[in-house]
């Protein structure tokens, strides 16, 4: 094997350090290889409900987050589990979400990557209804503006939500108001079935930022240090009072919009070639090991640390209690922090009473 | 006749209204070739090609407003919401613009907006929804909530003649689950009609939807163990309601107990009782008592969703209760 | 102390907030230095600084999101619909996003959604509307509807400090003609508790916001003329609903009248008219009777407003129908 | 006085006649004689609710409504009384509507210029809520692309309505579907109160255009002719299958949101500024009895007419009916169609079975 060359620091781009440059490695090859589990998962039926996949998109989600400080908030979509990865949650959580454990981040309330931190970690539970979060994080920066805290934000939306009005809304609102937000939409071709060509006339999503009065920025999504780079200037300039950039990433959604879908609607060989050709791991892999000089042994190590992660991940998931059908009364309101059962229940095994409302739920002391 | 599924059976309605009229055409997301995420429209883009089976970019308010437009000027546009969750993103178009066209401006707005609701299915608070009692108060609007295969394509005929907008919720636990034979020729249920799904003396039970058919569960069960003989009234249409059906059955049985599987709070059985109470007050032998969902948003774990989703015990238990009074 | 305005009273609310609170801030359309549409923030800005008064772009759904990501972050938001029936644009974003929150993902979600809201003032179908009923089976909201200036005041404070959103209705009729003197200190009118705006022996009227002034002259002349003795209660908060201030009603006079400006059909009526029945139908000697709008979009010209909404006269008339029955 | 030169015909633009150079003149007259007339009307409170004034805007609806034929379809807003007077409606029906009377085109249920005809004069009543007209007329003309009918639609927004989401889903939609139509953004610097800084970072609106995929043009609003001929072009295009045109005009609303708004909100000097030096139809005179040669005495005849045909209008609304109360139960449904009185009403002057409905009220025969 040939002997790595030792690079120059300069070879480096974006300031990054070595040890930065393996990281982003293994954040990709833990996004994979934890959806390739929840795969696995799901063909046992242990998964409920549907799974999402984001093969082939692992680099604007993974290079995107890691230009983040973890003061910095991050608003993910279904294709982004490699971002909330990055910003500290952990595969048990992902995996129990998916599993609707007792113990999962949203108490089996809510689905699959649905479910955030804001007490900590940074990033904030999305709903199902596109373009919704890009208000939300409008709010969010407004704050943080107001506030005069140095931390920004930055939220994802697909080619398909920027059709939505409230991204409209959002975006417009927070670009006057000169919110530090990074707004990346993440172009992978599709909206579920419909092509981008049916989503809009504009040649490039970033021709909508001058409308806005914002800069906007075009990478390839699939270049993970491409993609560090624009966000982490992108996001250096909201942190400076620069407000709002509009970043569009170009990728490829590789698998169905969910599990389920066949793709019947996607051109012979176009995923394929998108396989062969332009998979961000796959690439980073080669400047690695090509241009930086690493080791492939160490990247293999990262591989095997990266599984036994997802294995141990599994064991803890698949040990989780399932949800208590009572526990559905809790926490709707912080007062009352119960609704009671309904009559015919009476003695039912409602057993809302005996319920506390952890001090977490919800409330800002705490 | 083969039996067909309650989606079959809508996709054939869908197909006959537009061979029919060529001013049916249908609009949403994924719809075209596709067929839609639940492939109500499948294959009706190639047989009516893709200027009658348009896919639209997303943007509810979007697409329900140009079904308004396009009614203005002789058009039957049929939506689709890929989930009828998404419907509330069209809310303002519905209830301001839609809604009013007729009373306001004497437009004609003869559109159809319908798409999968309901839970029982495991999809969480945002793909599990029922809607409808948002839009009771909106007059304007009809609303069709069909509980057979049957209906189904009968309603969803009749929605897309009728002269004014309607919303068409079709239950997506009922999709494939449901079978039925669809009767000879054209067949149209009159919206604004309501179905006595099962024949009964002591207590009924008006409901609609999927919880038809856990009504007609506990029903059966009822007679079985209780010897209770359970009177089933399937409303199908909720706007307009059909009070004639409603107090026929309260003057029959003197007892109700009225289900939905919509929160308890603010559901369209609050409605159904006060009618009850004015038009029939002195043959009740009992309060009306109402069976429905917790009030919490739809969770999506199995254990509590089944918590807070009416069941068929649930009917059992109120029905017995209410027998016994 | 001298009397204010229904409008004044609200003004000081939010104003007393805002000094007492840093991260109480106002934002809506034309808030700032104009002072609003009614000039219910006039005088804010200037004291408080842009910073906490902000002129939005119009954008109903934008601001009502900004809101909820403002109050995850420890901020308490006050966010102004020019007018209430604009809120209808962020009915997705209230009750997908704001109302589930703290369920689905335990995100503090304290915001205030208020606006000016109702009728009997020749506003046309588009500024006048009275959406509460729309969001009564949104688990996760709260509705507030004060009727006097004195809780106008106390309501908007307990709404602001209160840690869910608040949906917080201000009657436009009521915003100059209604006055009151301010109790003295800290003056917060808790939420979810009902008002007896009148005692009463023979009937109940049960109703809040510009009905009740109607309620209590059609009180007034029942007993002039009948020698009836009618007790008005002023729900003042619609969700939670006070089943206690209503159940103590109905078993005190045994006789109710549900009256509210919202259309009959699928309005609140139905929902406290279910209450009662569930809660206390033995001490029913008469049927729940409700006087409300007719069911059309509400019409412009006075003659036809007046037509439509319900009026005194017509809570006499149904009063004493109730009396006699 | 000077003799006039007779002009040679190439001086006229955009292929109008004289005929039509004198029409656009007795529009724009027509328009602003009207609203003083309302305005008089209002201080002696004959007008039911508030009444919005176009004053100094007359040349964008006078302008752009001149470019349509009377198949193609307008949306218009509160500012548009110009254009939908261009379009057919007759001044009696502005009347009766501001009056609320029994015979007004809404028969009283909508307020102001609320009101409609798609049989025949092809403009659509609008609502309040703004940007909702987007979406509607992108249907309209999705209709006409359809059919193949050689028609377009225009519709405006104001510079504040280009805010909602409305907007972006309705002009997004039709410019993916080609529609024919033309989106007007009636810039006039302030939406009520909030000015056009507040509501946007755009340093233009057409900027807006690209990122739909569609062309923006930008016109000075405040003459007629070139309102009209930048319309005009957008018009031809859609007509021709070209699809969407965004275009932007920019004016000045001289006067308040509506009249009862004092414009404290306004710089000193502003409106007056306007009123001195940009006034549409005095830059239109001058160029009528300049650069075209028309004679003053011409002009004052036309005055004098649409004075006539003001005064005839308001004698004739004056004398109309008052609305009648049970009316107000007609017509929500084409079936029913009527909705019962409420119980406590029996006999209380409910008529409305007595009533038929006119084969008018929307329904597609007739
Ligand atoms: C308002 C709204 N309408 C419809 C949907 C249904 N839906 C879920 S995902 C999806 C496609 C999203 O495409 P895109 O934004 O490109 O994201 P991607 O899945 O490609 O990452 C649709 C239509 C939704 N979630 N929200
Ligand atoms: C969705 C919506 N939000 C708020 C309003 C209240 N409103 C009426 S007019 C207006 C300002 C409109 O400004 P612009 O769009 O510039 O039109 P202009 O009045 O200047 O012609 C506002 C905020 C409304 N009608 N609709
Ligand atoms: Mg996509
Ligand atoms: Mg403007």
């Amino acid at each position: 094997m040939a002997v790595p060359t030792l690079p120059s620091p300069l070879a480096i781009p974006s300031g990054l350090t070595r040890d930065q440059l393996l990281e982003l490695y293994r954040w990709m090859r833990l996004t994979r290889t934890l959806e390739e589990r929840l795969v696995a998962l799901y063909r046992q039926t242990k998964v409920v409900g549907g799974l999402f996949r984001s093969l082939g998109q692992e680099a604007c989600a993974v290079g995107s987050a890691f230009a983040l400080e973890r003061r910095d908030v991050l608003s993910p979509l279904i294709r982004n589990l490699g971002s909330m990865l990055v910003k500290g949650a952990e595969p048990v959580e992902i995996l129990r979400q998916y599993m609707a454990k007792g113990d999962s981040p949203t108490r089996g309330r809510e689905l699959n990557i649905h479910f955030g931190d804001v007490v900590d970690r940074n990033f904030v539970g999305q709903i199902s209804h596109l373009g919704d979060m890009v208000p939300v994080m409008a709010g969010v920066t407004l704050t943080f503006r107001m506030r005069n805290e140095p931390r920004v934000g930055l939220v994802y939306v697909g080619d398909g939500a920027t059709s939505t009005g409230a991204f409209h809304e959002g975006i417009n609102f927070a670009a006057v108001q000169r919110c530090p937000l990074v707004v990346v939409v993440e172009n992978n071709g599709y909206a579920y079935s419909t092509p981008t060509c049916r989503q809009t006339l504009a040649e490039q999503f970033i021709d909508k930022a001058i409308g806005y009065g914002v800069p906007g920025v075009r990478a390839d999504g699939n270049d993970v240090l491409e993609v560090y780079r624009v966000t982490r200037e992108a996001v250096d300039r909201a942190r400076s009072g620069g407000g709002v950039t509009l970043l569009e990433l170009l990728t490829y959604r590789r698998k169905g919009h969910a599990e389920h879908d066949n793709q019947s609607y996607v051109a012979p060989g176009e995923i394929e070639h998108w396989a062969a050709h332009n998979d961000p791991i796959d690439r980073y892999v080669e400047r690695l090991t090509g241009e930086f000089g690493f080791d492939p042994e160490m990247l293999r190590r990262t591989d095997d640390e990266v599984r036994a992660t997802v294995d141990e991940a599994t064991d803890q998931a698949e040990a989780s209690p399932p949800c208590v059908g009572p526990d559905a009364l809790l926490g709707v309101y912080a007062d009352p922090p119960a609704m009671p059962t309904l009559w015919y229940r009476a003695g039912e095994g409602s057993a809302v009473s005996e319920h506390e409302r952890p001090a977490s739920w919800g409330t800002h002391d705490g | 006749m083969a039996e067909i599924t309650f989606l079959e059976a809508i996709r054939e309605g869908l197909s006959e209204e537009m061979a029919r009229d060529p001013s049916v055409f249908c609009l949403g997301e994924d719809i075209g070739g596709f067929g839609g995420a639940f492939k109500v429209t499948e294959g009706l883009q190639s047989r009516f090609g893709e200027q009658r089976v348009i896919d639209t970019p997303i943007a509810e308010a979007g697409i329900i407003g140009a079904a308004a437009g396009a009614a203005h000027y002789g058009m039957r546009p049929v939506v689709e919401m890929q989930f009828i969750d998404f419907v509330s993103c069209g809310y303002d178009m519905l209830t301001n613009y839609v809604a009013t066209a007729r009373y306001r401006a004497f437009l004609p707005c003869p559109i159809v907006v319908r798409g999968p609701s309901g839970g029982y299915v495991r999809g969480g608070p945002f793909h599990s929804q029922n809607p409808e009692a948002a839009f009771l108060h909106t007059p304007g609007l009809k609303i069709a909530y069909p509980a057979t295969a049957e209906d189904a394509k009968g309603m969803i005929k009749a929605a897309i003649r009728d002269d004014d907008p309607v919303l068409f919720f079709e239950h997506k636990y009922l999709y494939r689950r449901i079978k039925g034979t669809m009767p000879e020729g054209d067949h149209v249920v009159p919206l604004g009609k309501a179905r006595v799904a099962r024949e009964g003396t002591h207590l009924s039970i008006v409901t609609y939807a999927a919880t038809v058919w856990k009504a007609l569960e506990a029903a059966e069960q009822l007679e079985r163990e209780d010897g209770l003989s359970v009177e089933v009234i399937d409303l199908r249409t909720l706007l307009p309601l059909d009070d004639e059906a409603i107090v026929a059955t309260v003057k029959k049985t003197n007892r109700v107990l009225v289900v939905h599987e919509d929160t308890v709070t603010g559901g369209i059985a609050g409605e159904i009782t006060a009618r009850i109470n004015e038009l029939c007050f002195e043959w009740l032998d009992a309060p009306v008592r109402r069976v429905a969902a917790h009030d919490v948003p739809l969770p999506y774990a199995p254990p509590l969703e089944d918590f807070v989703l009416p069941q068929t015990s649930d009917i059992v238990r109120a029905s017995r209760w209410l027998a016994a009074y």
